[in-house]
């Protein structure tokens, strides 16, 4: 085996081992080599992200067998075009986070880089791992790094919204434990592919049980995806963190989706004979119900922060919808959506971060402030990002939104997700203009002194709102990349497959 | 504390004894295991030394075992008499608290002093006086205060005193 | 070809200005003006071949999932509208540079109108209807910055937001008419689509793709109900007036309209919908506009009423009438556009744009003057006027039509009193401004604008002029190429000459003419009749209404959001009920095949007790201290049970970790209120979730039965069959977690290290009160450290390492392992810890506990690195026996190895957990003060 | 006759978790019940041991012996925090 | 057996949500002890029970499932961490916030108002 | 396994867990709490030592060799449960728990307590 042979666990071990790095002495008492070496190990994250993606591209799914115990009995990674696709979106995400830390917000707790690490360590172990209990671990590993991110900076208002937040996950991962082990109990295995093969062989009874825990699952992504009714944590929690923590969230929410695609669409998905799209009956009214629900609250926003977090569900709600459609247009439409929602929000909350910190004691909410020291050019940022997140031309959000609702098909279907998806892009554009005119236009007219950005930040931001156009300009590649995805997710991967690519 | 402590190869070696043995016990005396007791027998010592504070050492270690020995055979007897106690009538009981006078002031013996006393069953060391000079100690049923009080400084504090000569 | 380059020439010019800025005002306006001047030279290339009927499409793939190509048409339509953009946005730029003061951003204003130039371009240009939308969205975006352009002023940026607002919620529904329209067809090629027309009509969605593509163009061309964001558009720079709300951005409905002509006119319901929609906001504008005493709101109304008028037109079921259409949408452009320049030019030399004070201008600006009356005359219609024309060949349409039957009458009548009040606004435009005395109150002496100023007036009214009086020399070729377009097939005879004879059209417009006259005579009578009328202002009621909405959002997300997390997590634990339920009703039974093992009397005294145990804790639960004695007695009896179905790995762990958690708990406890406070709960919420709690409970316990007794076929065979030999241990749990699933281990001590490091960040800079009496108000013991637990302690403490060394190196083939060693490891320390207190240990320990964690995750991780030398995936194991003379043979295994490193993570992270909680504790209990 | 012995010996020890289950519950002050807690405790090593010989497995025994070692960890600490409040200080 | 172990289960599961969805930090800590108990112990049914055959090779004939074994294992590890950190925000939010509620203040209560 | 033995391991076990539940009848039924805290100490000492030989006989004799392992556990116990009895029983003068009328020397109680708490008078 060459290294090269082990990049699969890259995403994984690099950000585990600097992690682990950052804590010895020599670099955790000294935050500029701190700063270097998380940034470098940023970039090489993105660049072995992008090869292995090539790499999937060009062979085919990839298989690690750790421990070289081959699946079942052994656990192992999957890299197939999905799931890299969604380490490389980590990979970028963290790098613009980073970056965007090493300005400063770095320095108000203890650990910073180390935990960044740590959580996109989680992030990728969930989006590659190929098994139901280590995903579990992995959806720890995130979890107790957000935890403890989400408090970084300290304050009231975090330490209230991570109340909320560290209890509901945990009622969410012990709702996990009851629902693996009832897989496990009906099962007998771990694997995904040899769960969604061990279906056909199940008794009547047996069936009804799997049923209740894969349900039960559902429950458990909803609440990490933030689906209603297990949205209310997020609003609070996404708006009072700190900037970059918040922006590094916005993919948190998607690795419940994709977890939820995994799970439902794929093991419980058309193959699975009695137990076929057992989620869907409940994921279509639930994915309409999150676009209402989230729009309404975008409407009732009274900052930029929790407008983006409400924003960020009412982009849960139409992923839901891409689920619920179950074609492979429907997936395609809703991975290139993910693509953009994850960007788009994770750089409008750096934005928000930057305008907060230049309005002084108004923050980013709504009312006349001082204006902004740097209001042009946030400005013309703000407009990018409104834009996109519409789902106006000419960036990415128009892409997206197109391409789902040609994804509907059926008339009955079309009578709900035109409606509410217009609407709540109507909406959007409602409270982003108002958010706009009231952010930039008006203003007290108090003399400024507020800290300017530091370029790092603006170098942040900019590289996610580049990616932006260029998922417009390169719409048909990237397109083509997510059709393929979405046909071999939706293939699925029976054992049998798995075992013969691990060879 | 100063940090650089002077290394010692055995810095407790009644402990190295003990934690030998222990181990032996715990492997049922088999050739690989006493190499590798010995080895913990060495370094945990080693890695405790410095959690260790000077501490008085059993001068006759024949006299400690016979103490031992006799303690064992006061707790199988009064466990009796408690026994007894216990299953009758809680209103012919006569619970007391007594002080008893104390000579030793080394916290160990001082340990296996009162440790004693409580092991015994019948009666209880609760309270230690701020100036170690009273152990107040609560005894189930009293029948003679100034009897127990002797007998327990007889039978367990000159032994130990004599043992760890103070 | 070079129509290709048009749409991308402005959208090259868009940065062109920025950069210009720099330059002096002159040299800007002329950079800005470079590429708009060049693509319209491009189209002026084609044009020849347009006029002799050619029509020239290319397309360029782009996004093909999507349908959306990169893909232009030149057609007489769209070279109609691209010399109106480009031209009209020539004259505008020029006009700009004067009319804008040194204190606007002129690289900015010229940024935003090229781009609303290129976006417009695109529309019509368009030869894809996705690309189309994308650019009608540009033209809302642009729009809404240049309407916002004075963003200081209140009425700017409300008028933006409204306009935004208003054509994007169009811009929506036109992309679902778009997407629909795209299903029917199967391609968003115009190419294809506009040959398409019967199956569309024919297509079960005609009605919604009608309907959707009508919003889109009734927003953008503020057609009634959706007309009133256009006057209050008005508070944009004159120039964006000029150029937006007459030539360009409102006719892009109307575009729309002509555009998909072929495909959705031709039915019913088209001719209706559209035709009275169009006539009364011709009767809607036209009224209103007299009476506003803004000069830009005249204008502004009037524009209303001629959108009106040309959406009538498309309207009606003649085929004659959409030339007619076209003919005025020309005329509209040419004389609206020098209107507004004029009203800018009064409006900058006068300070005012209110009739009411700005009178008698005449005399201070004669040539201006002059500029604006034939403009307003051709608006009114008078003859040898291009506006003559037009209306000429809309009165003998409204004739023609049939729209109504029997009532097919009523519009041209209707039509007639509408071209009156055009007359009669146009005159008060005139009158009122350059006659009618003198100014009144204005701050400035009015004058002659400068000269290049007046310029774009001045071409824009020879236009006028030149169009009227020679009409098939002008304007009759490309009049006749678009209503090819438009038609999409061959014309009917139609004539352009400014003379008819004497006919019905001819005396409808001299009873307008004379019908306007007399309205303006007796416009003292019809201002008070209009003053009876409550004025509502849109903008207010708009306003309003978006601010009703969101009070009402605001009331229903606190209502869904309420802030509680009571309420939060029962959603969670109702939801999770909803979802696990309904399976379990349909299941016959939960017992399965299995024989049940019998029940003996200590599993029931156990059982007693669990229950006993638990419910005491909900029970004492106000109670804390008891509450966690009765959880350490659960906690007890379960790790007896594990002990019991033959798990001691289980119970070894439950154990230990349960003392762990009830020091820590103890440690916290100190911190909080000894009593919950009872009152505060509701008895109802205390009812609801006891329900959910049992019926998950239930649940949870029906779904454990049916596991138990169900026989199972797992992959656990394989982990017995293989523990020893490829393993290399006998203990097959342990096994299994460092080498079968040691990734699982290797993630989950990682969860334990960034718990113990998110710990020690929440302990930093924590405040407590500590108190200085128990809840019952005693006063602390005084022996800090009794004696005789710090001696006992002391002592036992090699005892408790060698033990956890034991523990440790039988775990690969007995109970016990690295995370149960480390945890005795870490109890016997803190068990130093409470005897000795933080001081004492603090001088005796120098071990950093985060680098220990970080030294167990180390080995841990490099471990699993190993094999990697062999060639091997991450955390492939290796064991060796190995023989020693007099030893014996014993085993290596890099196993060992990994769960060293689980040892020192569990210690690190334990200790740093206690000893950090500790110490704070303790220095927080000093700065209170000791008694 | 080893077997009823062990049968016994169980019962009697179930009877005497019971006891102290019921002081556990009863109290009536914090300090009886960290008592009953403690004796809980002990009872636990002597039914674990039980199971052992019952099973003729010594794979119990180092359950028993953490018992013995953690019991008295958990009960000076909740003797310390009634004393004390502040058990690490 | 099964039955008498089911119903434990089940009732630690109810006693632990019922003690999770009430309102103060410390309380919950408690039912989430209480819950990761039921947890344990249904992951360990997973696989049914079986008496005196532990997974230790050579010890017995047969062998309980040793796979829910390490399962819960692993749990009981990442439930500790996860308990910890929650008492540990427990104390922080009584610290910041001034009360052990879970949402930072003591709800109005309709019921004292009345009292008074 | 000879009778002879089989015997004295049975003896032990139910002689042990006879000791154990008087232990724990005595926290049951004993009238205060002092003397309530004498019954773990009985259990802890003779009652769970009589088991721990009980068993170390009967693994000697299983496993074939001298098994002595269980004495750790009795040498543990002895050394800790004097010290939790002495915790408790500071716990309980800390608690100043009510005692029967007829505990003999009250006033050392108290005094005992003062040595602990000397400002509360
Ligand atoms: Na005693
Ligand atoms: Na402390």
């Amino acid at each position: 085996m060459s290294l090269f042979d082990h990049l699969v666990i890259f995403p994984v071990l690099i950000p585990f081992f600097v992690a682990v790095a950052l804590l010895f002495p020599g670099l955790s008492n000294s935050l500029r080599k701190q700063r270097a070496v998380s940034i470098t190990a940023n970039i090489l994250m993105v660049v072995v992200a992008f090869s292995l993606l090539f790499k999937v591209e060009a062979q085919g799914i990839q298989v690690y067998a750790l421990g070289d115990w081959s699946a079942p009995f052994g656990i192992v990674l999957v890299a197939d075009l999905f799931s890299v696709l969604m380490v490389c979106l980590s990979a970028i995400l963290g790098l613009a986070v980073t970056m965007y830390a090493t300005a400063g917000e770095d320095k108000t707790g203890a650990f910073f880089h180390t935990l960044i690490m740590f959580q996109l360590m989680g992030i990728n172990g969930a989006f590659l791992t190929g098994d139901a209990f280590n995903l579990f671990v992995f959806f720890e590993v995130l979890l107790i790094a957000s935890y403890s991110l989400m408090i970084h900076g300290g304050g009231k208002q975090r330490t209230q919204a991570n109340i909320h937040y560290v209890f509901l996950n945990l009622i969410g991962s012990s709702l996990f434990l009851f629902a693996l082990g009832t897989l496990y109990g009906t099962l007998g295995t771990l694997n995904f592919a040899d769960m969604a093969d061990r279906i056909p062989l199940l008794s009547n009874n047996e069936l009804l049980i799997a049923k209740s825990g894969a349900l039960l699952l559902l429950a458990v992504f909803g609440l990490k995806a933030a689906m209603l009714p297990l949205h209310f944590w997020l609003p609070k929690a996404y708006s009072s963190t700190s900037t970059p923590v918040a922006a590094l969230f916005a993919i948190m929410t998607k690795v419940g989706i994709y977890s939820i695609w995994r799970v439902h669409g794929v093991i419980f998905g058309d193959q699975a004979g009695e137990l076929a799209n057992i989620a869907l009956p409940w994921l279509w009214p639930i994915a309409l119900l999150t676009i209402v629900v989230g729009s309404i609250a975008v409407l009732a926003s009274k900052s930029l922060r929790i407008l983006c977090s409400n924003l960020v569900i009412v982009s849960v709600g139409t992923l839901l919808v891409t689920i619920s459609l179950n074609t492979v247009q429907a997936t395609s439409a809703g991975i290139y959506y993910l693509i953009h929602s994850t960007i788009a929000c994770a750089a409008m909350f750096l934005l928000a971060g930057l305008i907060k910190e230049q309005r002084g004691q108004a923050e980013d909410r709504f009312v006349a402030a001082r204006a902004m020291p740097q209001a042009g050019v946030l400005g013309f940022i703000f407009a990018l990002l409104a834009i996109a997140l519409i789902g106006m031309p000419p960036l990415s959000g128009f892409v997206g939104k197109a391409l789902i609702l040609q994804s509907v098909t059926e008339a009955s279907q079309a009578l709900w997700v035109f409606p509410l998806v217009l609407i709540g892009g109507l909406i959007a554009m409602i409270a982003l203009s108002r958010a706009g005119t009231s952010l930039f236009w008006k203003n007290t007219g108090e003399k400024t002194s507020a800290l300017k950005g530091h370029p790092m930040q603006y170098i942040a931001i900019g590289l996610l709102v580049a990616i932006l156009p260029l998922m417009v300009i390169f719409g048909g590649t990237v397109n083509d990349y997510t059709q393929l995805a979405a046909e071999q997710l939706k293939a699925g991967l029976s054992l049998q497959q798995l075992n013969e690519v691990a060879k | 504390m100063d940090k650089l402590r002077k290394f010692v190869w055995f810095p407790t070696p009644y402990h190295s004894v003990l934690l030998w043995l222990v181990w032996q016990i715990l492997h049922d005396f088999s050739r690989g295991h006493m190499v590798l007791g010995a080895v913990f027998a060495i370094v945990i010592p080693w890695i405790v030394a410095p959690l260790s504070e000077e501490a008085a050492v059993a001068k006759k270690p024949i006299k400690a075992l016979m103490y031992t020995f006799r303690l064992l055979i006061d707790i199988a007897v009064s466990n009796y008499d408690v026994a007894k106690r216990v299953l009758q009538s809680n209103r012919s009981l006569k619970p007391a608290f007594i002080a008893v006078p104390l000579d030793i002031k080394d916290p160990v013996p001082l340990t296996i002093f009162t440790s004693s006393v409580s092991l015994t069953p019948g009666t209880v060391s609760v309270e230690l006086s701020d100036d170690r000079k009273w152990l107040y100690v609560h005894v189930l049923h009293l029948e003679d205060e100034q009897a127990l009080i002797k007998l327990i400084k007889d039978r367990y504090e000159a032994p130990l005193k004599e043992i760890f000569g103070c | 070809m070079h129509y290709f380059w048009v749409p991308f020439l402005p959208m090259l010019g868009i940065i062109v200005p920025l950069f210009a800025n720099k330059l002096n005002r002159s040299a800007c306006t002329l950079a800005t003006a470079l590429l708009p001047a060049l693509a319209l030279c491009f189209i002026f290339l084609d044009l020849p071949a347009v006029l002799a009927g050619e029509s020239f499409s290319k397309s360029i793939e782009w996004i093909p999932q999507l349908g959306l190509a990169l893909s232009f048409r030149l057609d007489g339509l769209a070279a109609l509208f691209s010399i109106l953009i480009l031209g009209i946005g020539l004259l505008v730029i020029l006009y700009a540079r004067y009319y804008l003061s040194e204190k606007d951003h002129m690289g900015r204003f010229y940024c935003y109108l090229i781009m609303f130039m290129a976006a417009m371009l695109g529309i019509v240009m368009s030869n894809n209807m996705l690309q189309l939308w994308f650019y009608w969205e540009l033209t809302s975006i642009s729009s809404f910055l240049l309407i916002g352009f004075w963003s200081h002023n209140s009425d700017a940026r409300k008028g933006a937001r409204m306009a935004l607002t208003i054509t994007g919620a169009g811009g929506l529904a036109l992309l679902a008419g778009i997407i629909l329209l795209g299903q029917v067809v199967g391609s968003y090629e115009l190419d294809v689509v506009l040959n398409s027309g019967e199956l569309v009509k024919q297509s079960p969605y005609y009605i919604a793709i009608l309907s959707l593509f009508l919003i889109g163009a009734f927003t953008k061309s503020a057609q009634f109900p959706f007309h009133f964001w256009l006057p209050h558009a008005m508070a944009a720079p004159t120039p964006v007036s000029a150029y937006l709300h007459s030539a360009t951005m409102v006719k892009a409905g109307i575009f729309l309209l002509a555009r998909f002509y072929p495909v959705l006119a031709g039915t019913e319901t088209w001719f209706v919908v559209v035709s009275l929609t169009g006539l009364f906001t011709m009767l809607l504008g036209a009224y209103t506009a007299l009476f506003k005493h803004d000069l830009k709101g005249l204008l502004a109304y009037s524009t209303i009423s001629h959108l009106g008028l040309i959406v009538l037109l498309l309207g009606l079921n003649t085929e004659l009438a959409a030339i007619a259409a076209i003919f005025h949408i020309m005329n509209h452009a040419v004389f609206k556009a020098s209107l507004f320049m004029a009203a800018g030019i009064i409006d900058h030399e006068s300070g005012s744009r209110d009739m009411r004070k700005i009178n008698g201008l005449w005399k201070y600006m004669p040539i201006t003057a002059t500029l604006a009356m034939v403009a307003s005359a051709s608006m009114a219609g008078v003859p040898l006027l291009n506006g003559f024309l037009s209306k000429e060949m809309f009165f003998a349409e409204t004739l023609e039509q049939s729209i109504l039957g029997s009532m097919s009458w009523l519009i041209p009548v209707l039509a007639t009193i509408a071209a009156a009040f055009s007359v009669a606004y146009s005159l008060r435009f005139i009158h009122d401004v350059f006659f009618n005395g003198e100014p009144k109150g204005l701050t400035k002496t009015p004058h002659e604008p400068p000269r290049y100023m007046r310029v774009p007036v001045e071409i824009l009214v020879t236009i006028c002029l030149l169009v009227g009086i020679f009409p098939n020399y002008t304007i009759g070729p490309l009049l006749q190429s678009t209503s090819l377009a438009v038609l999409n097939h061959t014309l009917p005879e139609y004539s352009l000459a400014i003379w008819h004879g004497l006919n019905l059209p001819l005396l409808m417009s001299g009873v307008a003419i004379m019908g306007g006259v007399a309205i303006y005579l007796n416009r003292k009578h019809l201002f008070k009749f209009a003053g009876m009328f409550p004025d509502i202002d849109a903008k207010l009621v708009f306003e309003d209404c978006i601010q009703a909405c969101v009070t009402w959002a605001q009331k229903i997300t606190m209502i869904l959001e309420n802030g509680s997390l009571q309420r939060y997590a029962f959603c969670l634990c109702f939801f999770a009920l909803l979802l696990i339920a309904p399976p379990l009703f349909e299941l016959d039974t939960t017992r399965g095949s299995l024989p049940g093992t019998p029940l003996n009397a200590a599993v029931l005294v156990a059982a007693i007790l669990i229950i006993a145990g638990s419910l005491a804790t909900i029970i004492w639960s106000h109670y804390r201290l008891i509450a966690l004695l009765m959880l350490s007695l659960v906690g007890l009896v379960v790790s007896i049970t594990f002990a019991y179905f033959s798990a001691p790995d289980l119970a070894l762990t439950q154990l230990s970790v349960e003392i762990v958690t009830v020091i820590l708990l103890l440690l916290a406890l100190y911190f909080f209120p000894q009593q919950t406070p009872t009152s505060k709960s509701r008895p109802s919420h205390f009812v609801r979730d006891l329900t959910v709690a049992s019926f998950i409970g239930c649940i949870i316990g029906s779904i454990c039965f049916a596991l138990m007794t169900h026989p199972l076929d797992s992959i656990s065979a394989f982990f017995l069959a293989n523990a020893k030999t490829g393993g290399g241990g006998t203990n097959v749990v342990n096994v299994i977690l460092v080498d079968f699933r040691g990734f699982d281990t290797f993630g989950e001590i990682t969860v334990l290290g960034i718990a113990a490091l998110g710990i020690h960040k929440l302990i930093a800079r924590m405040r407590l009160s500590v108190r200085t009496k128990d809840y019952a108000g005693r006063l602390w013991a005084k022996d800090k450290y009794p004696v005789l637990l710090s001696v006992v302690s002391q002592s036992l403490l090699p005892l408790f390492l060698l033990i956890s060394a034991y523990i440790f190196m039988r775990g690969h083939n007995l109970p016990g392992g690295g995370f149960i060693a480390g945890l005795i490891t870490s109890i016997a320390l803190i068990q130093q810890y409470l005897a000795h207190g933080v001081d004492w240990m603090a001088k005796r320990v120098s071990v950093s506990y985060h680098y220990m964690i970080a030294i167990g995750l180390t080995i841990a991780g490099l471990t699993g690195l190993g094999s990697w030398i062999f060639d091997r995936p991450f955390l492939t194991s290796w064991f060796e026996y190995v023989s020693l003379p007099w030893i014996g043979k014993f085993e290596l295994a890099s196993a060992l190895v990994f769960d060293i490193g689980v040892y020192f993570t569990v210690i690190g992270a334990t200790l740093l957990i206690l000893a950090s909680l500790g110490k704070l504790t303790t220095t927080e209990r000093l700065t209170v003060g000791e008694r | 006759m080893l077997t009823y012995a062990i049968l016994i010996a169980c019962a009697l020890i179930c009877c005497a978790l019971a006891l102290n289950a019921w002081r556990l519950i009863i109290g009536p002050t914090t300090p009886d019940r960290i008592i009953a807690v403690d004796t809980m405790y002990i009872n636990s090593i002597a039914l674990i041991i039980l199971l052992g010989i019952h099973q003729g497995s010594a794979i119990y025994y180092e359950s028993a012996l953490l018992i013995a070692l953690l019991g008295f960890v958990s009960t000076s600490a909740f003797c310390k925090y009634l004393l004390r409040g502040d058990i690490i200080e | 057996m099964e039955l008498v172990y089911a119903i434990c289960v089940g009732f630690m599961s109810t006693c632990g949500i019922f003690l999770m969805l009430r309102g103060h930090t410390f309380t919950l800590v408690i039912g989430l002890t209480l819950l990761s108990y039921a947890v344990n112990l249904f992951l360990f049914a997973s696989g049914g029970l079986t008496i005196g055959a532990p997974a230790v090779l050579s010890s017995s004939e047969n062998h309980a499932d040793p796979l829910p074994q390490a399962l819960v294992l692993t749990a009981i590890v990442i439930g500790f961490a996860m308990t910890a950190f929650a008492v540990i925000l427990a104390m922080r939010g009584r610290a910041d916030l001034g009360s052990d509620h879970v949402d930072g203040i003591e709800p109005f209560d309709p019921l004292a108002e009345d009292k008074s | 396994m000879s009778v002879f033995l089989e015997v004295v391991v049975s003896v032990l076990l139910v002689f042990g867990s006879i000791i154990m539940l008087i232990g724990s009848i005595g926290l049951a039924k004993l009238p205060d709490y002092f003397t309530r805290l004498h019954a773990p100490t009985k259990a802890s000492t003779l009652g769970v030592a009589c088991i721990l030989v009980a068993s170390m006989i009967f693994f000697s004799v299983q496993l074939g060799h001298v098994n002595l392992k269980e004495v750790l556990i009795t040498m543990f116990l002895l050394i800790t449960a004097p010290v939790a009895a002495h915790m408790l029983g500071k716990a309980g003068l800390h608690y100043k728990v009510k005692m029967i009328d007829s505990t003999k020397n009250q006033h050392l109680a108290k005094k005992a307590y003062l040595q602990q708490h000397p400002d509360d008078k």
